[in-house]
């Protein structure tokens, strides 16, 4: 038993907390609401050297191109990302659309793995529906055959990153009824592709989505990544990681805002002293320090049972992120209360952080969701 | 002990949803449905409307203009209006200043002031808050120096709400420097058209622009604008403070929040299943429902309290914790239930605009709403803030 | 709308509230576990005294023999035991026992209700069953007919009262499955009947119940009460009724704990000062109160609901025995937890109380039972 | 970061597990799982079974006879006891005294009491809180005077656990009376035959003889029994209760509490199902067990912290807080399990006689722990204390 990072883990922590911080300000300026509505969601700046410095080779492993990608070496990555309120589309570009290539794709196609690595490429997974909630295998999208073409009909829901992807990975159904697991590919289709429509948009906590709809849009049978119809196990392994980076993330943005309100709690006077010293609100502070503990052991538990049975990997993501569920609403909306008006306001950092640990929950399944997954998987 | 109605006050309700039938446009009460923003002409338009109705000053004495109407129709009226999705009036110089005004306001003034208010010729703002101050208001800072026949302002106020629409701001300034904390405060009305004035916009975390920082920089106010005495302004804010606590509950704003609600998990999938009957989601949604039921008959407690000339207590502190908890419970089962579609800032369709659909219906105000609304448990006196009042009351009596 | 007490009402909650303060030393002692393991379960003297005051007459209309009856009745006498931590069975033997008898009892059966208000007789139902949990058609009691006779067997589970009860009102199933509506019948069983055994206890909150074995017990058909097989609609009334008088109580029970920890918190000192000035107790304290006002509207509407639609009533008292439930729970552990170890201990009031309001969630359906039925009634 | 356990300490556990299985009574185990008092001889029996296997003081050194395991060890062992529903170490003499003898006491009164405690000769209780205190410990007021070779003490001691079993106790109690507070305070070992002493039980609220009020008069203790130093007594007394936090989180109690509420729900049909099943029920069971899952990383990292010889921060008050709720939610769920039968007060099945079943296995015990477990956020240092500790130590730094 060992809770300490590794020393290679260690310096990537130490090197991309650094960026990150003398960094500061671009990241800020491209979380804006106002910002975001205007550019690609994110600062492409930070993201060549977010390559440069190792950060995404660190989420693959080398078999795949890169040099780490364990579960521990995701939770050290977005915890970061997380402190510092980073909109930075990684879980799109790198742990979904990268990781699901790697996993399926042929000698042609992994080379884009590279080419995300080296930062150059993105990508964005266009999988949920309008209808699909947080069911990995409800896809109702078409993927039909005609001679040697396939295509693709249907509309993708809140595809984040579709805008700035150079590729987006299709999930569509070649057989099967809707919510069969078996008969979901998944294809590589440029976004500049014909038959291709995005309506982009902002998101409320940071980056840009879109609608996508693919009106019989055609493609080559090659663009396929994998067998067909056998997609979902990748597809399953893919947002399991995502899933755990993700709670890394919001741990890191936990971590941010509990500090914050500290600071806070220490230095803003009211009624002639330092509202820190009031009791009731030290009692509030103490239950989120413990809560954020909380919630690092479930992420360290999580990130520890990554690469084990397919059981105990569900049950430890559903456990982590309902209680990074819970205990981030918790600090999300204390710290704002902590805070008073000023944490209201869109310019004040806080605000930017709260919404990103909230808003994370309405990825891959929320809180109740994750309840419900993992009673199924207790009783299992 | 009797949970029922009066015949008259059945028939008051009648023809309250009589008139929100006939007269509340309907595009208007659809954008307040789906929680877009109104504008300043949409609010005008309503005031307007029950304006000629002589339905837009409630709590107003007839004598000037008013209904005069007592507690339990006032929630009859703020009930109907919520359930027919009617915007809300905006309440500074209906709700807040007016009452100041005819208490406290020299015949001049309410000759003067009062009829715009009705008429909608003036905008009112409140200039209360400042930066710093939060839930201490008596530690304001902002300055006025009387100089002949004129005060002189200098400071700055701030989350001064829809101040972007307003060309009069009510507004509490320190005339004693020397005096302590509450004392030295006077209550002037000063035109935002006067030189020196600058507002500045606060945009709030879900994007609107909402509050504002109002700015005085040498603004000269004629002496005919102090309401009342001077150095006596903390009284007359304090009155105000109690007539903002009406509807303090907001019974009416969590109903049609939780109609939403369910409205949009019905229409959900989730696991084969409208969300609706999700156990998981339906015990949220119960026991959301189960206080609002209860919060709702504390509420008409106090109000036929109030009706019967009772002044309400601490239990006004106790509505303001509890509702604003409810509202935010409410706020945050839409943005769960609106699942994917809540992640959108989609600004346009909070607007109004033609965008085509995108997520169930009122999915893209969901997430927007729940950050918006956590101002409630901040705002108009903190729930920390009402704590410490029901703790000083029950607690106070000393050892 | 009102929401004052009638004159009536008003003058038997003065009574009531005086008269058990007089008697509070009587009604503690018979509450304490080590006497209520060698009595009653309470005190016969105070049993005669309520019923000379009126309150068991209270509880019935005019009609049944009574004078009032209605649900704000039931509620202002409830309060009142609940506030003074009585464990009198007036809900066993007049608003269960007495009521089934009144709705479905014959003229002579009937005497019973005179003897229940006059104090002379006591009752308990015989309802629930080891396997009936919180469900009131769970009846696998049978009744046979033998000739003129009915035979019963089954197994009745923590008959509250049963000792201290002249006759049991007991149930049994002559039709239908285990399940079903209809096919329950009662029947007024003499407690010392052949066949009928009691095992005894005392109970955790105060009082006395048993378990009850019907192993052939043989009895007269005109022991029962109404139509064969159609107790259901009137066992469902009487719980209804026992339902709000129960909110009631625990109502009463929450108002004194949070009175007692009030004033706990003004005398008691710590580290130089009363406790109740320290603001993260003062804080907790408000809470309480904000909690205790809830409980009571929810009352209030379960109670003025009473003689509404079955449905409209069904929701409300599910919603107040949930509301009730919660806030009680919150209430009895903070009020202990702010109170510190001293309310852990037996002859501290306060411990009591807190039985009361927490066991009173293990009769007719526990608080999620109630949010159940709640959220079954709001999709009817 | 490794969750694994090394080869060393898996062959450790598998050790542990197998003397479980061969030395724990199953009589012990069965009273141990349904909830059952165990009674001194119980304890005695159990306490002579670990001692002939020489683990009956997992935390002392080697060369007082003890096991000198480390945290990872020591968690591994209770663990295991756990699991396998052993009793718990009664701590007084061994976990919270000796640590004190061995660091502070004398050579002779190590070599007196400390084989005293293996053995089972001795059976010591505490004597630390006194009535009105609470969490300050500091104020107490028992007093000791110094007439020749012996102290006098007069005074009065309460929730002294198994008092009535103790033949010794070790004593806080205040030499001089005129210092400060924590000064003055010393520490006494006191023979409980001694003449003045006088044992009160105190019955608690589940109706369980737990704790006992302890009172002093003119009680003779040579003055060779005191620890240490005189008025030195405080210093021993911080430095004993950072012992007692060992398995301050009660993972093991967790879980063995948490399967025992699944058992109790499989066995129980609700509308037609087992209540395991039913979701709301389900959903308050897997918080709490996702709850517990961290909680225990929680305790493994500050374990491990230790293992490694970093002394444990603030990190223990966290603990103490979380696992204390999360001990006290499974006790809740277990009294909701038990449904009608949650209400009985059947001593008799709790103190182990043959009545013959009533209610779902483990329902008897339900409601009384619920009850009785109200303590772990009281005493030990409240929770209340707890989260003052935690806000010091992070929002002590002042503006």
């Amino acid at each position: 038993m060992n809770f300490d990072l590794t020393e290679e883990r260690q310096m990537l922590q130490d090197s991309l907390r650094r960026f990150l911080r003398d960094n500061q300000e671009a990241l800020r300026a491209s979380t804006r609401l106002g910002n975001a509505e205007n550019s690609l969601g994110f600062d492409a700046g930070i993201w060549t050297k977010l390559a440069e410095l190792g950060v995404i080779g660190a989420l693959f492993s080398e078999e795949e191109g890169g040099f780490a990608g364990a579960g521990f070496d995701l939770t050290t990555v977005f915890e970061e990302l997380g402190r510092a309120g980073a909109v930075e589309p990684l879980l799109d570009t790198a742990i979904l659309g990268g990781g699901l290539i790697a996993a399926l794709g042929n000698d042609a196609q992994k080379e884009l793995v590279e080419q995300v690595i080296g930062g150059e490429v993105h990508l964005a997974l266009a999988h949920g529906e309008p209808n699909s909630r947080y069911d990995l295998a409800q896809v109702e999208t078409t993927a039909k055959a005609e001679g040697d073409d396939i295509i693709l009909t249907g509309r993708k829901a809140v595809v984040i990153n579709a805008e700035a992807a150079d590729y987006l990975i299709v999930s569509a159904r070649e057989s099967g009824a809707t919510g069969d697991e078996e008969g979901i590919s998944l294809f590589l289709v440029p976004r500049d592709s014909a038959g291709l429509t995005l309506r982009g948009y902002a998101l409320l906590a940071g980056g840009r989505a879109a609608e996508v709809d693919l009106d019989g849009l055609r493609l080559s049978a090659n663009a396929r990544l994998g067998t067909s119809g056998a997609a979902y196990a990748a597809l399953k392994r893919a947002s399991n990681r995502a899933e755990v980076a993700l709670a890394a993330e919001t741990l890191g943005a936990m971590e941010a805002a509990t500090e914050m309100t500290r600071e806070y709690l220490l230095t803003r006077q009211q009624f002639g002293r330092p509202i820190g010293s009031f009791q009731a609100l030290q009692h509030r502070m103490a239950t989120l320090l413990i809560e954020l503990e909380q919630a690092r052991s479930a992420v360290i538990n999580a990130a520890g049972h990554l690469e084990t049975s397919a059981e105990e990997q569900a049950l430890q993501i559903s456990a982590a992120r309902n209680l990074v569920g819970r205990a981030g609403r918790l600090v999300a909306e204390e710290s704002i209360q902590l805070h008073g008006g000023i944490a209201m306001t869109e310019e004040y950092e806080l605000a930017h952080i709260a919404k990103r640990i909230v808003m994370a929950d309405h990825r891959f399944g929320d809180t109740d969701t994750q309840l419900e997954r993992f009673i199924d998987q207790s009783a299992a | 002990m009797d949970l029922n109605y009066s015949v008259e006050e059945q028939a008051f309700r009648a023809e309250v949803q009589e008139f929100l039938a006939q007269k509340l446009p309907k595009e208007m009460s659809e954008a307040i449905r789906l929680g877009r923003e109104l504008g300043k002409e949409g609010h005008e338009k309503w005031h307007a409307i029950l304006n000629e109705q002589g339905w837009l000053a409630p709590n107003w004495p007839q004598e000037f203009g008013g209904c005069e109407w007592n507690a339990v129709q006032r929630h009859i009226f703020e009930e109907e209006c919520c359930r027919a999705h009617a915007p809300r009036i905006v309440p500074f110089g209906l709700a807040m200043l007016a009452p100041v005004l005819q208490k406290f306001g020299s015949k001049a003034q309410q000759d003067h002031y009062l009829p715009r208010i009705l008429s909608g010729e003036d905008w009112w703002c409140q200039g209360y808050s400042e930066p710093g101050a939060g839930s201490d208001l008596a530690s304001l800072k902002t300055r006025a120096v009387r100089e002949g026949d004129h005060y002189v302002v200098n400071g700055q106020k701030t989350w001064t709400t829809l101040g972007q629409h307003a060309n009069w701001i009510f507004c509490l300034v320190r005339t004693d420097p020397d005096a302590k904390q509450q004392s030295g405060i006077s209550f002037l009305l000063i035109d935002m058209d006067t030189p020196g004035i600058e507002v500045r916009p606060i945009i709030l975390l879900d994007g609107t622009h909402e509050v504002n920082e109002v700015w005085f920089t040498d603004v000269k106010v004629p002496v005919e604008n102090l309401v009342g005495e001077e150095n006596k302004g903390w009284t007359y804010a304090k009155y105000l403070l109690t007539h903002e606590r009406t509807n303090i509950a907001g019974v009416g704003f969590s109903r049609a929040g939780l109609d939403a609600v369910k409205r949009m998990a019905s229409s959900q999938m989730h696991r084969g299943k409208p969300l609706s009957e999700n156990a998981h989601f339906a015990a949220r949604v119960a026991r959301a429902e189960i206080d609002l039921m209860a919060m709702s008959t504390t509420n008409l407690r106090i109000i036929s309290r109030a009706a019967a000339g009772q002044a309400p207590g601490v239990e006004s502190s106790m509505l303001k914790v509890k509702g604003t908890e409810i509202r935010q419970e409410i706020n945050d089962l839409a943005r769960r239930a609106a699942g994917a579609y809540a992640m959108p800032f989609v600004s346009e369709a909070l607007e109004g605009a033609n965008e085509p659909d995108m997520g169930p219906e009122g999915s893209a105000a969901a997430a927007p709403q729940y950050f918006n609304n956590r101002k409630l448990s901040i705002f108009g006196g903190s729930n920390e803030v009402q704590k410490n009042i029901i703790a000083k009351v029950k607690l106070g009596g000393g050892a």
